[in-house]
């Protein structure tokens, strides 16, 4: 057994998996953490999308064990309490989002992309989706999504328009 | 956006708690979410609107998909429950001289195999019943499930589908499906036929439309055949109750249907048969029919335990189905001025190992393939047929996006002959309201002239084209 | 995933030892885009134990030394991407690790990992081929190095013998700031695989406006990457010219070995290797100039 | 050289089963506070049916979407529906919710109408209130009136209801009937740049223009088409299943098989085209499956725009379209050669 001690969403966890456990297992089985879908299990669909030490990773290609020690942020770390992260309120409020399975991937690609990239163009925030297939939509109210929060943050007083 | 605070609740702090030493064989005990879930309810504007219609109402399920809340069936967990996997032949086309499940019976993690002899009445399908749940002696696709396995933890599952060795006589596999159209045996899907369906649209008399026409253009299509890709993959989930019912929670696109297909092979009574639908992440028409269903709850029976049943991305792509490809032989007689006079077509749909959709494939594809043009001279057959691949069904579009394929493109190569605009060549011969379709219904509410004027203004359309070097 | 041991290496050295210690059925782990998907799906009996090298200590720096351009081998596709060297020095290098499957994957993927899969198709292969690479692998006898040419053997296969590690890659001081260009053709824009990969790179005589040092390096096309030899041979010394462009596009073309498979057909790929070596080559001109336009 | 073509294309596309029976049931409850509860037995799977569903059900009571709450896709307990398949959604299991709410206001109607001194037909709901027809001011609050149907009348309002597209059976000679309700309509227009030297498509822009009768939700209609778009150009230029001649497949996996990524997608725009089907709920007819039908042809007919060849195979990958151009460039060659 791998004995893993990370941060995840901000708070301490431990656990002791098969040497053999991806991250994914590991949040989706051991932590209850399932916003992180399997959809392909090889990293071809970026469903499983989380972000460990600020870089957004396939958490499906990543062992248990190389978490160790590691900072890890899930979908269910982006909200809090009183508000929505403004990404997930977007992407509501624009209808980004179809079947959802690919969203909470898609978002942490997006917050990723945001937190290093603040004002991306159209060809950046596409650049930083194709790693997250998505089915329903064409992409296209997300890459809308993200444009609006990146406006937003950037000019606060555009926001009511958007 | 404009928010309204409807209600605010407090939520405490999660536990927490550490979670030692667990095993593969044992879960661990639930873990909180690490951050509360926001309980504030923001209602946007558009969703208090009234009146409702043509409002851009937001999706309450959106919410919770970007927040990672909603569950889909691979986040479900029961008490107890167990793993199923599904040996696929990796044949296309054999007899099933024997499966030997004892090696797989005997791992340690193991706790139930079945095959086609388990299940209680081996067939479905929306028309012809000529699916079996589990092949039990002809395999027809690559992609049949042979055996099934229900184990404490899907990689033992895995590990075991290993194990069981099946015994084949391999046959010689038809893939080509005009080789199918031509074979006289009908041996590929014994006793049924290689054309399994056949459909034919007879409007006016279309020897005297070619008669009267000064153009007569020909053309052949082909179609490949394409999956849905569903971001999730297929998946159900069974539980009986002691009262000899079983509730499989399911993404199934049509639990009707589902819940009939379900009780028939189990040879149940429907009232026994309880399907939920969770919410399905993506359809396309590949979730509209059982897959995994009847295995995991004769497995979940046979175990007296929850047994659940995700199909991996391969199996996605085998045991699930897919797009008909399509053959597809154009000849239509146009005037001078490019009005169409007579049309004449033929479609060979490749309708894979079984019957599946294929029947409404093919009356939808044989209907539509006309375009939507008013054509009084009209002859549509149409074919299905047997091969020994992924079978083909419901998808996007039942046919429409290849006949679509073949009519448009047809259309602009007589409009390159004739030397009239793309788009003024369509507007010359577009339904119009009252006009007859190809099987003389008389349509209403249409709007294709519209739509053409519409798109070519927003596109900024000219007649003289723009095919320049970029 | 079957069952296997896992083990974290402290730094090359230990990752060594530990191979040694556990023999020819253990496997390095580093990013884990290849090898995880690999494990996952194969047929093949899995690892006994599994050496992480994720985060080995000293493999993940990327300096100028006397040498040229130290890499260790567990810098990331993007740390390729986001290093002001390279964006000075090697634009090509940037686009190659570009072209490699996603954010995510280029995240967590390093050039060690990618250079050790020795697939064909290898995005960071032609390249850092075409810049006349140096490999330098770690053993338990001590360090050998080799061009990377030579390190790649065949498909899936290198010089690596099972207890040694790749632990840098080294850009000769000779090939620091070389005019180069990488282009990739795969079946769609993002996440492709390539059908084939071209890299061309020259010095520019401006007194005789000549080639001078031309590499093209062609990947997917043969059971390695490889060099255009008898492009490379033709241009060398040859006038710069459209015509000459188009010639060792034709040569590389002769030079390659392309196969048919499901993705494409060999005759295809054969007038792909043809346009792209132009092209590569028209675009290292294209730096060139720029570049000389900014000395000047 | 890059070399930009434009392609347009048409179609028709029709609701619901052919010829065969698809009926749909609901059941609606209006509650005591003024909102309701929509059973349903069709499934939501990405569409956004169910918020469609609370859109006519709201409409029909007067209400807001954000009042219905819609309970679904579970045999014990919502009615039959034949599900989430043949674009039908929004027209039979819309036309059976709306029907059920008309059902359940009637009787929210017939508890009115003495409260108001009139009949129950010169009663109209609107803005959450049930009021008297041309006198707006005269109005009971739709919360209200449920209660009293309950506590006074004993008389809940619930309502169900179920629908079938009317269609006519096809001589199965000739083919000649009525399979279908109704049928929508839309025009895509593609712009391409194909790369002559390597017949690389790309996908510049596609404009839509789709009939869907009224658009219940025009943000979910624009979503419809923008995914259909996506599948559409996967379909046209790399999304195919390949086999072995031993008929195994040789690509099952999303490294192998080609759909589109967010790089791949061209920039959409979407116009819904003005249209009302009488038949339809609130003149919807339905939007599904159609936005993917046009997406290839026009595609392909920009391909021939651009470098004047046909592809008649889909899907026109780099190597076809660049097999083509080669094809027709050493057809002009002899027929130079020849002249």
């Amino acid at each position: 057994m791998a004995t893993v001690t990370m941060t995840v969403n901000g708070e301490k966890r431990t656990a002791s998996v098969p040497p053999e456990t991806t991250l994914l297992k590991l949040l989706r089985e051991e932590l209850n953490l399932t916003g992180a879908k399997l959809g392909c299990d090889v990293g071809d669909c970026g469903a499983c999308t989380v972000i460990v030490d600020g870089k957004s990773v396939n958490s499906c290609l990543m062992l248990a064990g190389q978490a160790d020690g590691r900072d890890i942020l899930t979908i269910e770390g982006l909200a809090t309490v009183e508000h929505l992260h403004p990404i997930q309120q977007l992407f509501e409020e624009k209808g980004s989002l179809q079947c959802g399975f690919c969203g909470p991937g898609v978002i942490m690609s997006a917050k990723a992309l945001l937190d290093e990239n603040p004002d991306p163009s159209d060809y950046e925030i596409r650049d930083a989706l194709a790693g997250n297939l998505c089915r329903c939509t064409g992409y296209t109210k997300m890459i809308e999504a993200i444009q609006a929060v990146a406006q937003a943050k950037n000019n606060p007083a555009a926001r009511k328009s958007a | 956006m404009d928010t309204k605070t409807k209600n605010q609740k407090a939520v405490k702090d999660a536990p927490a708690a550490t979670l030692e030493s667990t095993a593969e064989m044992l879960r661990a005990p639930a873990a909180a979410p690490l951050v509360p879930m926001p309980l504030e309810v923001l209602v946007p504007e558009a969703r208090q609107q009234t009146p409702a219609v043509r409002q851009r109402a937001q999706r309450p399920d959106c919410r919770l998909h970007g927040l990672g809340q909603t569950k889909y069936i691979d986040d479900m967990y029961l008490p107890g429950m167990l793993y199923a996997k599904i040996k696929r032949a990796g044949v296309a086309s054999a007899k099933i001289i024997s499966i030997d499940t004892s090696e797989a019976e005997a791992m340690p993690g193991v706790v139930a195999v079945i095959t086609g002899k388990d299940v209680p009445c081996n067939t479905f399908g929306p028309s012809l019943k000529d699916q079996p749940v589990l092949a039990d002696s002809r395999v027809f696709h690559a992609g049949d499930g042979v055996a099934a396995v229900a184990a404490i933890t899907e990689q033992i599952a895995a590990d075991a589908v290993e194990k069981i060795k099946v015994e084949y006589e391999i046959l010689r596999p038809v893939v080509d499906p005009l080789e199918s159209l031509q074979l006289e045996t009908p041996g590929l899907h014994a006793p049924n036929p290689n054309i399994y369906g056949r459909k034919i649209i007879k409007k006016g008399d279309i020897e005297k439309g070619f008669a009267e026409s000064d153009h007569i253009f020909e053309a052949s299509f082909r179609t490949q055949m394409v999956e849905h890709v569903p971001l999730e993959p297929h998946a159900s989930l069974a539980t009986w109750d002691a009262n000899g019912r079983v509730t499989i929670y399911s993404t199934l696109g049509r639990i009707t249907l589902g819940r009939a297909d379900v009780a028939r092979t189990l040879a149940m009574p429907m009232s026994r048969v309880r399907i939920i639908a969770t919410i399905v992440g993506g359809n396309f028409g590949g979730k509209n029919e059982i897959t995994t269903e009847p295995v995991v709850a004769l497995l979940a029976k046979k175990t007296g335990r929850p047994v659940k049943c995700t199909f991996t991305r391969p199996e996605e792509f085998i045991s699930s189905t897919t797009r008909h490809p399509l053959i597809m032989d154009y000849k239509t007689g146009v005037t001078r001025q490019g009005r169409i006079l007579a049309r004449k077509i033929r479609l060979v749909l490749d309708g894979g190992a079984y019957c599946s959709w294929s029947e409404t494939t093919l009356g939808k594809a044989c209907i539509l393939s006309a375009g939507p043009y008013n054509i009084d001279n009209l002859l549509a057959e149409a074919y299905v047929v047997y091969t020994n691949k992924t079978m083909t069904g419901a998808m996007r579009g039942f046919g429409a996006p290849q006949v679509c394929f073949a009519y448009e493109s047809h259309m602009d190569d007589m409009a390159k002959a004739l030397n009239i605009d793309p788009l003024e060549m369509r507007l010359r011969n577009v339904l119009e309201e009252g006009s007859l379709s190809p099987t003389s219904q008389k349509l209403h509410s249409v709007v294709i002239k519209e739509s053409l004027i519409q798109a070519a203004e927003r596109f900024g359309w000219n007649a003289n084209g723009n095919g320049a070097a970029a | 995933m079957k069952a296997f041991e896992f083990v974290a290496a402290k730094d090359a050295q230990h990752a060594v030892a530990l191979l040694a210690q556990h023999g020819p059925t253990s496997k390095v782990l580093a990013g884990g885009t290849d090898l995880l998907a690999d494990l996952k799906f194969s047929s093949h009996a899995p690892p006994s134990v599994v050496v992480d090298i994720s985060r080995a200590a000293g493999l993940n720096e990327l300096k100028m030394t006397e040498e040229g351009l130290s890499i260790g081998a567990l810098v990331t596709h993007t740390q390729i991407m986001q290093s002001p060297i390279m964006r000075d020095q090697f634009p090509a290098l940037i686009e190659a690790a570009h072209t490699i499957g996603a954010v995510q994957t280029r995240n967590l993927g390093t050039l060690g990992g990618n250079l050790v899969t020795a697939v064909p198709s290898v995005d960071s292969g032609p390249t850092l081929v075409a810049l006349d690479a140096i490999v330098t692998v770690l053993g338990p006898s001590g360090r050998r190095s080799m061009p990377l040419a030579e390190f790649f053997v065949g498909p899936r296969k290198t010089a690596l013998r099972h207890d040694e590690l790749l632990v840098e890659i080294l850009i000769p001081k000779a090939s620091v700031g070389k005019p180069t260009a990488f282009l990739k053709f795969g079946l769609r824009k993002g996440q492709a695989l390539a059908l084939v990969n071209v890299a061309g790179s020259f010095w520019v005589d401006w007194g005789k406006q000549a080639f001078v040092a031309p590499r093209v390096a062609l990947g997917a096309v043969a059971p390695k990457v490889i060099h255009a030899t008898s492009a490379e041979a033709y241009l060398d010394g040859r006038a710069i010219s459209p015509e000459a462009m188009v010639e060792a596009g034709r040569l590389a073309a002769g030079d390659a070995k392309p196969i048919t498979d499901f993705r494409a057909s060999a005759e295809y790929r054969r007038d792909l290797i043809a346009v792209l070596t132009k092209r590569a080559l028209e675009g290292a001109y294209e730096l060139a100039k720029a570049k000389r336009a900014e000395q000047k | 050289m890059k070399r930009r073509g434009r392609g347009i294309a048409c179609m028709w596309y029709p609701i619901g089963f052919t010829v065969a029976a698809n009926p749909s049931a609901a059941v609606v409850k209006v509650n005591e506070d003024g909102t309701a509860t929509l059973l349903t037995g069709t499934v939501e799977t990405g569409q956004g049916s169910l918020t469609v569903l609370a859109q006519i059900v709201a409409q029909e009571l007067g209400i807001a979407t954000d009042d219905v709450h819609v309970v679904s896709a579970d045999t014990d307990t919502t009615p039959m529906d034949t599900g989430a398949i043949a674009s039908r959604t929004t027209y039979v299991t819309g036309n059976a919710s709306r029907l059920a709410a008309e059902k359940a206001k009637a009787i929210l109607f017939e508890v009115a109408a003495p409260l108001l001194g009139v009949k129950p037909s010169q009663l109209e709901v609107a803005d959450h209130k049930v009021q008297v027809l041309g006198f707006p001011q005269r109005s009971l609050h739709i919360g209200d009136v449920s209660e009293h149907a309950k506590s006074v009348n004993g008389q809940p309002p619930i309502g169900s209801a179920s629908f079938n597209p009317a269609t006519v059976a096809l001589d199965p000679e000739t083919g000649q009937g009525k399979p279908f309700a109704t049928y929508v309509y839309a025009t895509q227009i593609a712009e391409v740049d194909v790369d002559d030297e390597t017949g690389e498509v790309e996908v510049l822009r596609i404009v839509a223009s789709h009939d869907c009768g009224t658009p219940i939700n025009p943000m979910l209609v624009e979503g419809q088409v923008e995914g259909g778009i996506s599948m559409g150009v996967g379909f046209a230029l790399e999304e195919e299943i390949l086999f072995t001649p031993d008929g195994r497949q040789i690509n099952p996996n999303l490294t192998n098989y080609i759909m589109p990524t967010s790089l791949d997608m061209p920039k959409i725009e979407v116009d819904i085209v003005d249209s009302y089907d009488p038949t339809g709920p609130f003149g919807a007819k339905g939007v599904g499956e159609p936005t993917c039908v046009s997406t290839a042809a026009a595609i392909l007919n920009a391909i021939h725009d651009a470098v004047g060849v046909r592809v008649t195979t889909l899907p026109a990958t780099a190597e076809r379209v660049y097999a083509a151009i080669k094809a027709k460039r050493a057809q002009e060659a002899k027929l130079i050669t020849a002249g």
